[in-house]
């Protein structure tokens, strides 16, 4: 197992190695860079000025040597510096990737929540009416724009209900630490965790359906029915167990989107995580912050892929890791 | 650019128009309420943004505007302005001009004091220059005038640790000299000073990041930072010796809402206060319990024509007698065929206001009211455009040029929900006139690439269309001389670079010797047309009707300290 | 005779296909007693599975009619609920299934899938259970149960599994075993080993056998009673030893010409035309084997065939056995159906 | 007349492990096995399911490429031909597969099916490749009529004579069958097998029987191979084979047989437990250290056993 | 001899298995949603292809200032946007345009994915490692950030170029199931046979292995055919849409970003809303009537 884990490991060096090159290859091919947008409408700063603090910042350097800096820095434990936001990229993500890493997981947890009661029963009840609700519910959400849903979300139980704080990830006056504190980050979490989780459901849905469609007529729950296991029991213990081998395996790769997956909703519900982060180092030319976030991107999913073999491997005993 | 250069406070101008009369449109600058303040009130202030709060709260190295609207709470500069945007007593310090009109000196004032309750001196603000002018500083603040202080340069190329031009008479005041008598001195030196003794042990390329910006900041101004969410929020508590009296608010939040909810957080009470955009200002306008004021902003948005290139051996634009838009019938024509009015009335709902030169109305005295721009008149267009050459030969409804086909390239930026509208709309106007123009690429670009192309003098670019913020110094050197990178249209003219020299010249510190030296120049390029404004635009505020004391105008006594509310709970 | 155990009366199981029912299983009915292996052979596709599965209550219901009695104690398996046919199923009557390989769960351990059946039809306790388990992964010839335990399906050979299996359907001293095609998957000298230990396990526990298989040797070798099906009728149906020593309806007899054995040494072997009829395609009236003995005229079937007792215990449905004989003397070399257009 | 001779063929699978999933070790599916095919004659390999019976045969077909031995056919050593030479040659060799279902693709019509081979090797105009398809369809006993069909409006004795009647379209001296027959019912077992004597007969072919019925191999083949884990055990004529198995492992296949009689019935299980014993007993002497077989040992002119 | 040469005919019929295409259409007949899909989305997509012929695009995204926000009316039937365009005639154009998108966008990933997936699958081996390795670092790509680079980076940037890069990182998930039913696929004797035939490979690949995956292929291609349709939307909200001379579905629902039109503007968003979800659904239906088609387990009896 330490062993499949470690070859995977050094599998993804070259990988990741390739992937920050094409990273920057990619952000210098984009025109502009962090000057062009501050220059944007003020008259301040001369062209001169700015052509001074391009050369200070490296930012004329061919893209091969700010690589190979880069590279250097990254070989110290340094990620590089924000020219945008002015501070090491290591403290900028740290800043904001636990708001983000909070918001991802608790809508994939209520992702979870919803579609497996759902999808459990659409499988059982397959083709009869419940299954026909639900599998049009996971339509609409699959058809449904996520802004348009947060917003009319945003509305309905924000400004027009009252029930839910409506921006922020926090109330200003809460006291760290507080009960009073995480109630209200509690609730400040709600509206982006419904909307991003209601229309989230779909794959799970369909997916835990056709498996038990499929395990249903396995030669095994035959086996479990003539052995006189009751129904329920059939489901639990032996449909729905070996219907959760996929989506458990899934759970990797929806790792793979929680870095910066939530940019819509972050951006609708005032949520200061780093989906923003992401867009704007890309409209502001922030190429160290892009690059950061295509090696973090990259990694988060490699090492998804391998959480999803891993957990592949300890709940399906027929694979087995050596 | 950003917030930082508008001062809050100021005196009411001699004479001074009210802000109602900076443009037509009906906003107050300022609110109305003459119901009794609460005591110790509470507001809440809604920082508009698409993206979270970068956080960088010290004027010397933040980088966006929400930050710098955060920071008009506590972190003034340390002159304030009247509605000229001359430097007045009235603020944190008084100044006095040399006899050369090359050296000011600042005395601040005595109750003047940081967050931390030390004094304001001298040396925190020459420190700030010390800062700015930095080999290490990676900021954009050094520029302008400042560049100007008498062997600062020296000092920024790592050669000398001392600024020659900048002297500390005693603990509270200070000289500044400049290389030549600009009149800037009065408008557009830099007046943040830099806590010193605060930022001890922070070397200058970590300031930036530092704990002293980010997560504790200290200012002089009404209100303190008492907490920051970061990214999100700030809530600041009022400094109860503040030199200018006692805030009458005693807390204050700042928050960041989605534009997208702006209106509807102001409309149920959420915030009191919020910058509102064209779309919300529609849905803002029936509210009950709003307040909407404006003001004129220092900016305009154009078309601009390139003319030319920029040569960077000899660093100075360089005209080409065979661009396509040498022609100024043309540039003219085209200046006509734009309904002005109906993308300021209609496409932006009257928040714009028809621009008639290239120094806005704010930026009075020195915009011209006489001109009256280039008002919509196809028919004059047409003829133009006849007169000049540009006939219609082969019964398209477009013109050709001597016969030959003639297609003008037009680049404009996608940066607000109404650009792709206001775009099109302009390439309509022209080709209602026989003018075949075509986007670049098809299509509009993205702010960054947009202003890369422009600046790189990309070849395909006729005509586009982008904004100037002007900034409270009337210069426009920064943007119209024919050394600048930022003269886009790399437009050169011998009447422009006189008129440009006399407008920073030692008479010029006579306002109405400048006011006519620009008057004359706003009518110069309004012939040339080398650019042609488009539009002025408004910002427009949503105030809760509790709010007593926002006023938005410029040059305001009125400052921070005195906004207050007169009900506990804001109005739904 | 023995006591009676299970009586299948006039059961008729039929499949909804496009609205329609269609009778795998055409009123058959069986009574099986105490202490004995009874045989159902046929083809493939002529009812086996069916009819195994609707006594244990398998077929999915919405799909599935079923007619008839199926009478184990007194109670009628078809009419009981859920509830009670699983008071039944597991504990009474046992069941073994052609691919021991699917017919186990791959995420539970064997020991689990024995347990399982205990948990629902026994009191005992958590180690009294894994007693009996091992004992039982003993009885079937695990050789250490200890290991095979806490082993998964997938870590066991063909044969072991089977005996899985087989200890599963046996953990509550079923009275009744049902075992459909056991050995079908299996290698010869498996097969051996796993028919030999069905036997053993037989006459320790006195329990009655149905075996199901499409191999004559099989039935020759371990059942005292055989049925024969065809086309979802018992055709056939007697004592071993009358049935193999003279075989008498037509089909039977085809079978037996059919396989190659080891012994005889016939040079050719007899084919029967056609193939065992879809329950779709068939012909419900008469003599359901008749268009596969063409050259038997068709006034030597009974129009509504019965089954009559030729000799004692010796049943068979149709005249027509008495007037069967092989096409020529190269029995039935015949090529079979080709497509007429 | 020697037609094929298979010479210390050995197949070995990779088995992959360690940290850079090296090869650690082999299966050694096939493991020196020699054989030899006469002309006209049917050739039996039996075993247990794993032996290697149909790695074989695919060796001997070029599905798998041996990793060691000599395929050497009207000798002509497979292995050192060209592979222009290769594809000449290998159509002399045909097979039948398994299962009829799969084997043939669905989604051909019978003409495509059956002219796809000389399609390959023949340049032919449609009429003469459609008479030649009609004519081998008549071969098999099918009607012309059947030839724009597709394989699932067949029943499986018919796909089974499809893709013999495929094979034949070479015309071939060799047919590897690869369990032809143990996806069909008993009846249907029965056509196949009597139709594949009479090709026999008719085009002189020779056959590598693959199966482990041992009732079938019994009644096809003249002389029969034994394998376990990879190796022949023993090697004879049917006779021999089945009145005189040698080797432990023969006879414990043999009495695992059950007996159509069901008077034997007492019989038989003494005779099986008998073996078992004996196979208990003494199967050390019948493997090596290393529980491989030993190599064949000749006992008579056709018979060979493993012995060590 | 002769006795194996005659043919035998007798009465009995074999059991005829209809073909794919009779199966999928009688899954339709059985299936009124699918049915009614089908016949549905043919109507809706001639009508609009025909129908944004004859609407002139120029036409229908030219500004009109005096007509911003019009609700519906007989001049315009669903109104106007903020520029005073017709929602009517964007949504008509819109509607072609993103079904457009959506078609060529599966049709490039199944034809590439497929392609790879045949071959990494057929081949095995080392070939299929390289493949398969590539595709794995396809799928470490961040999509939405290379999308957005490349959108900024391409000068010309039209449905064309948007369809090809979105293509460009699509096609890993197709070439992966494709792959690995090719592997089940190779295993099956017939492939077997035909390498005994003296077949070449390439003629194994397409002639014999491709149609039998022909029904999992189509069946993938309209489900990612029904996603691919709302492709865009998402992209425009964050600003890399397609450019207005090429009004798209997401377009128009994009306008819903701004809260007026949201709450108080219906007609500009709601009807691409609907459009979307009908699209969608109809293909979608239509798509697992096919699978179910495929799928003998799970027709409907
Ligand atoms: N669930 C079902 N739905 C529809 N038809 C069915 C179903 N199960 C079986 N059949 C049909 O019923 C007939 C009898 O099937 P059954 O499985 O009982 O045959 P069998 O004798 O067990 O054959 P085998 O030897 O192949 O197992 C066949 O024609 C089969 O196609
Ligand atoms: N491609 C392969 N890779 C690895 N091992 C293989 C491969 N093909 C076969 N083997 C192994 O080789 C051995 C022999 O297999 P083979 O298929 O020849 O057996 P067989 O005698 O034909 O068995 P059966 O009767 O089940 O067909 C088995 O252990 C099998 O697991
Ligand atoms: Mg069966
Ligand atoms: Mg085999």
């Amino acid at each position: 197992m330490w062993k499949f884990i470690l070859r995977r490991i050094l599998i993804m060096i070259p990988q990741l190695v390739l992937l920050s090159a094409l990273a920057f290859a990619l952000a210098k091919a984009m025109p502009g860079d962090v000057l062009s947008e501050q220059i944007d409408m003020n008259p301040d700063i001369t062209a001169e000025h700015a052509a001074e603090l391009r050369e200070k910042m490296g930012l004329n350097d061919s893209w091969y040597v700010q690589y190979a800096n880069w590279a250097k820095g990254l070989a110290q434990g340094d990620f590089g510096y924000s020219f945008k936001y002015k501070m090491p990229i290591e403290d900028l993500f740290a800043e904001r990737v636990d708001k983000t890493l909070l918001l991802s997981i608790c809508i994939l947890i209520t992702t979870y929540i919803l579609a497996i009661p759902l999808g459990i029963v659409s499988g059982r009840w397959h083709e009869k009416w419940p299954d026909r609700i639900i599998t049009g519910y996971s339509y609409l959400a699959f058809a449904t724009p996520t802004f348009i849903f947060a917003l009319i979300v945003l509305f309905v139980f924000g400004f027009i209900l009252n029930w839910f704080p409506t921006g922020g990830s926090v109330d200003i006056y809460a006291e760290a630490g507080t009960l009073e504190y995480y109630i209200s980050k509690a609730k400040h979490l709600v509206l982006p965790t419904l909307s991003g989780a209601l229309i989230a459901t779909t794959a799970t849905i369909q997916y835990l359906r056709s498996e038990i469609v499929d395990s249903k007529i396995k030669d095994f729950v035959r086996t479990a029915r003539a052995k006189g296991v009751p129904e329920s029991k059939i489901y639990s213990r032996h449909i729905l167990r070996n219907s959760f081998i996929p989506i458990a395996a899934f759970l990797g790769y929806e790792i793979t989107g929680l870095i910066g997956g939530q940019i819509i909703l972050e951006r609708i519900y005032s949520y200061p995580g780093l989906g923003d982060l992401f867009i704007n180092s890309i409209m502001s030319r922030d190429y160290p912050v892009m690059v950061a976030f295509i090696m973090v991107g990259g990694l988060a999913s490699l090492f998804g892929t391998l959480l999803s073999d891993i957990i592949l491997s300890t709940v399906d005993p027929r694979i087995r890791i050596q | 650019g950003g917030g930082g250069e508008t001062k809050p406070a100021s005196k009411p101008a001699e004479g001074g128009d009210k802000a109602q009369e900076q443009g037509s449109a009906p906003f107050p600058s300022v609110v109305k309420n003459d119901k009794e303040a609460v005591k110790d009130g509470k507001l809440t202030y809604g920082i508009v943004s698409g993206g979270p709060l970068e956080g960088i709260f010290h004027p010397n190295f933040y980088g966006i505007s929400t930050d710098a609207e955060a920071m008009d709470w506590f972190y003034p500069g340390l002159l304030s302005a009247d509605d000229n945007f001359q430097y007045t007593n009235d603020g944190a310090a008084e100044y006095e001009i040399s006899q050369d009109r090359k050296t000011i000196t600042l005395k601040i004032k005595d109750k003047v004091k940081w967050h931390d309750g030390k004094d304001v001196t001298a040396d925190d603000l020459l420190y700030s220059y010390e800062v700015i002018a930095h080999p290490d500083y990676k900021g954009v603040r050094f520029a302008g005038i400042n560049r100007k202080i008498v062997g600062i340069e020296k000092y920024h190329k790592g050669e000398t640790d001392k600024i020659e031009g900048i002297k500390i008479t005693d603990p509270k005041t200070i000289s500044i000299t400049f290389t030549e008598p600009d009149p800037g001195i009065v408008s557009g030196i830099w007046d943040y000073p830099m806590h010193r003794e605060y930022f001890k042990g922070v070397s200058i390329d970590k300031m930036a990041e530092s704990k002293q910006v980010r997560e504790k900041p200290i200012g002089f101004g009404p209100f303190k930072v008492e907490k920051i969410v970061p990214g999100e929020a700030l809530s600041l508590v009022r400094v109860d010796d503040y030199f200018l009296g006692t805030p009458q608010l005693k807390q204050v939040e700042l928050k960041v809402i989605a534009p997208a909810v702006a209106a509807a957080s102001l409309k149920n009470g959420e915030v009191d206060i919020a910058m509102l955009t064209e779309d919300q200002y529609e849905q803002s306008k029936e509210s009950k319990n709003l307040q909407l004021i404006g003001r004129s902003a220092l900016s305009y948005n154009y078309i601009g024509f390139k003319l030319g290139k920029y040569d960077t051996a000899k660093k100075t634009s360089v005209m080409d007698p065979n661009a396509k838009m040498a022609d100024k019938n043309l540039r003219q024509a085209m200046a006509y065929a734009i309904d002005k009015k109906s993308i300021a009335e209609k496409l932006y709902k009257g928040l714009r206001i028809p621009a008639t030169s290239v120094i806005p109305p704010a930026g009075k005295p020195y915009h011209d009211k006489t001109l009256k721009g280039y008002e919509f008149d196809v028919e004059k267009a047409k003829k133009l455009l006849d007169d000049a050459g540009y006939k219609d030969t082969t019964g398209d409804n477009i013109r050709e040029k001597d016969g030959k086909e003639f297609k003008i390239t037009f680049a404009a930026r996608n940066n607000n929900a109404l650009a792709e509208a206001y775009a099109k709309f302009l390439l309509q106007s022209w080709e209602k006139v026989g003018l075949k123009v075509e986007f670049l690429d098809g299509k509009l670009h993205e702010s960054s690439k947009f202003y890369d192309m422009v600046e790189a003098d990309n070849p395909a670019i006729d005509v586009f269309a982008a904004g100037w913020n002007t900034g409270s110094d009337p210069d426009p050197s920064g943007i119209w001389a024919k050394e600048v990178g930022f003269n886009f249209p790399r437009w050169v003219n011998a009447k422009n670079d006189e008129l440009l020299t006399k407008g920073t010249s030692p008479e010029a510190a006579d306002t109405k010797f400048r006011i006519d030296v620009y008057n004359e120049w706003q009518k110069l390029i309004h012939d040339e047309a080398p650019l042609v404004p488009i539009d002025y635009r408004y910002d427009i505020y949503g105030v809760n009707t509790r709010v007593k004391n926002f006023d938005k105008t410029y040059g305001t006594k009125v400052g921070y300290h005195d906004i207050a509310v007169t009900e506990k709970e804001p109005v739904k | 005779m023995a006591e009676k155990l299970l009586e299948i009366k006039d059961l008729k199981t039929s499949f909804r296909i496009k609205d329609d029912y269609y009778a795998a299983v055409d009123n058959v009915s069986i009574t099986l007693y105490e202490n004995e292996i009874v045989a159902i052979v046929g083809e493939s596709g002529c009812g086996k599975s069916a009819l195994a599965l609707s006594i244990m209550g398998l077929h999915n219901k919405e799909r599935t009619k079923l007619e008839g009695e199926i009478l184990y104690k007194d109670k009628n398996l078809i009419k009981v609920g859920e509830k009670e046919l699983n008071k039944v199923r597991g504990n009474h009557i046992g069941m073994v299934f052609q691919e021991p390989l699917t017919a186990l769960n791959p995420l539970m351990t064997v020991g689990q899938q024995i347990e399982e059946n205990l948990d629902y039809h026994t009191t005992l306790s958590k180690a009294d259970k894994k007693e009996r388990t091992l004992q039982l992964l003993d009885q079937v010839g695990i050789p250490r149960p200890e290991l095979t335990y806490k082993q998964y399906p997938h870590e066991l050979s063909g044969g072991m599994r089977q005996r899985i299996v087989i200890a599963i359907a046996i953990a509550c001293n079923p009275s009744v075993l049902i075992a459909d095609e056991p050995t079908t998957a299996l290698d010869v000298t498996i097969q051996a080993q796993i028919l030999d230990l069905l036997k053993e396990i037989q006459s320790e526990t006195k329990m009655s056998v149905v075996l199901i298989t499409h191999d004559l040797s099989v039935v020759a070798e371990m059942a005292d009673r055989v049925i024969v099906m065809y086309a979802g009728q018992v055709v056939e149906h007697g004592l071993v030893e009358k049935v193999f020593r003279q075989p008498l309806h037509p089909y039977t007899r085809s079978l037996f010409q059919s396989i190659p054995t080891v012994l005889d040494d016939q040079e050719r072997l007899h084919v029967i035309q056609g193939t065992v009829p879809s329950i779709l395609k068939l012909d419900r009236k008469g003599c359901r084997f008749h268009p596969r003995i063409p050259w038997v005229s068709s006034d030597q079937h009974e129009e509504n065939p019965t089954l009559h007792e030729a000799e004692d215990g010796h049943w068979v449905r149709c005249t027509c056995y008495k007037n069967f004989y092989f096409e020529n003397s190269i029995e039935g070399d015949s090529h079979d159906i080709t497509q007429s257009k | 007349m020697t037609l094929l001779k298979v010479n210390n063929l050995k197949v070995y699978f990779p088995i992959r492990g360690g940290f850079f999933q090296r090869v650690v070790d082999h299966v050694r599916a096939v493991d020196d096995v020699s054989f030899e095919l006469n002309q006209g004659e049917t050739y039996g390999l039996v075993g247990e399911s794993g032996s290697g019976k149909s790695t074989t045969g695919k060796a001997i077909m070029n599905l798998i490429h041996p990793t060691d031995g000599q395929i050497v056919y009207n000798d002509k050593d497979f292995m050192k031909l060209s592979r222009q030479e290769l594809r000449q040659e290998r159509k002399n060799v045909q097979m039948i597969f398994q299962d009829p279902y799969s084997s043939l693709n669905p989604k051909k019509r019978v003409i495509d099916l059956i002219a796809e081979p000389l399609r390959n090797f023949e340049r032919m105009s449609p009429t003469e490749e459609r008479k030649t398809v009609e004519m081998y369809l008549e071969k098999v006993g099918l009607s012309p009529e059947s030839i724009l069909k597709y394989p699932h409006e067949f029943s499986g004795g018919q796909r089974q004579r499809i893709g013999i009647a495929r094979a034949l379209t070479l015309k071939p001296k060799l047919i590897i069958a690869d369990e032809p027959v143990s996806a069909l019912d008993v009846s249907v077992q029965a056509q196949v097998l009597n139709f594949l004597q009479d090709l026999q007969e008719e085009f002189n072919l020779t056959y590598l029987f693959i199966g482990h019925d041992l009732g079938v191999i019994r009644h096809m083949c003249d002389r029969i191979g034994v394998m376990y884990r990879g190796r022949l055990v023993e090697e004879g004529t049917s006779e021999e084979i089945y009145e005189q198995p040698q080797h432990i492992y023969t006879k414990r296949l043999i009495a695992a047989i059950p007996d159509i009689s069901p008077a034997n019935r007492e019989q038989k299980v003494a005779f099986r437990k008998q073996v078992q014993q004996e196979y208990t007993e003494h199967s050390v002497d019948f493997f090596d250290a290393q529980g491989r077989v030993y190599d064949l040992k000749n006992i008579s002119n056709t018979h060979r056993v493993a012995l060590p | 001899m002769a006795a194996q040469v005659e043919t035998v005919h007798t009465t009995m019929k074999v059991e005829k298995t209809p073909s794919g295409l009779s199966v999928a259409w009688r899954e339709f007949r059985k299936d009124k949603l699918a049915l009614g899909s089908l016949i549905f989305l043919i109507l809706l997509l001639s009508t609009v292809y025909i129908w944004s012929f004859v609407l002139q695009q120029d036409r229908v995204t030219e500004v009109d200032l005096f007509a911003i926000h019009q609700p519906p009316s007989a001049q315009y039937w669903l109104g106007t946007d903020v520029g005073g365009r017709d929602i009517f005639g964007q949504l008509i154009i819109g509607t072609r345009n993103s079904f457009t998108i959506g078609l060529s966008v599966t049709l490039i990933i199944s034809i590439f994915g497929m392609g790879l997936g045949l071959i990494a699958g057929y081949f095995g081996g080392s070939i299929d490692n390289i493949i398969m390795r590539f595709v794995d670092f396809m799928m470490i790509l961040p999509f939405l950030m290379i999308v957005i680079v490349f959108v900024t980076i391409i000068p010309n940037y039209s449905v064309t170029t948007f369809v090809f890069i979105m293509s460009a990182f699509l096609w890993m998930g197709k070439a992966r199931l494709i792959r690995s039913k090719v592997l089940a696929e190779r295993e099956l004797d017939y492939v077997q046979a035909s390498k005994t035939f003296g077949t070449p490979h390439y003629k194994i690949i397409f002639r014999e292995v491709l149609p039998n995956l022909s029904s999992i292929i189509v069946v993938s291609f309209t489900l990612s055919l029904a996603g691919n349709i709302g492709l865009e939307s998402g992209l425009s909200y964050l600003g890399f849409g397609l450019p207005m001379t090429s009004p798209s579905l997401g377009t128009l629902i994009n306008y819903a970003s701004s809260p007026d039109v949201l709450q108080n503007k219906w007609w500009v968003w709601l009807p691409a809303s609907v459009m979307i979800l009908i699209l969608m659904l109809s293909i979608n239906f239509i798509g697992q009537a096919l699978q179910r088609a495929t799928d003998a387990r799970q027709r409907k009896g």
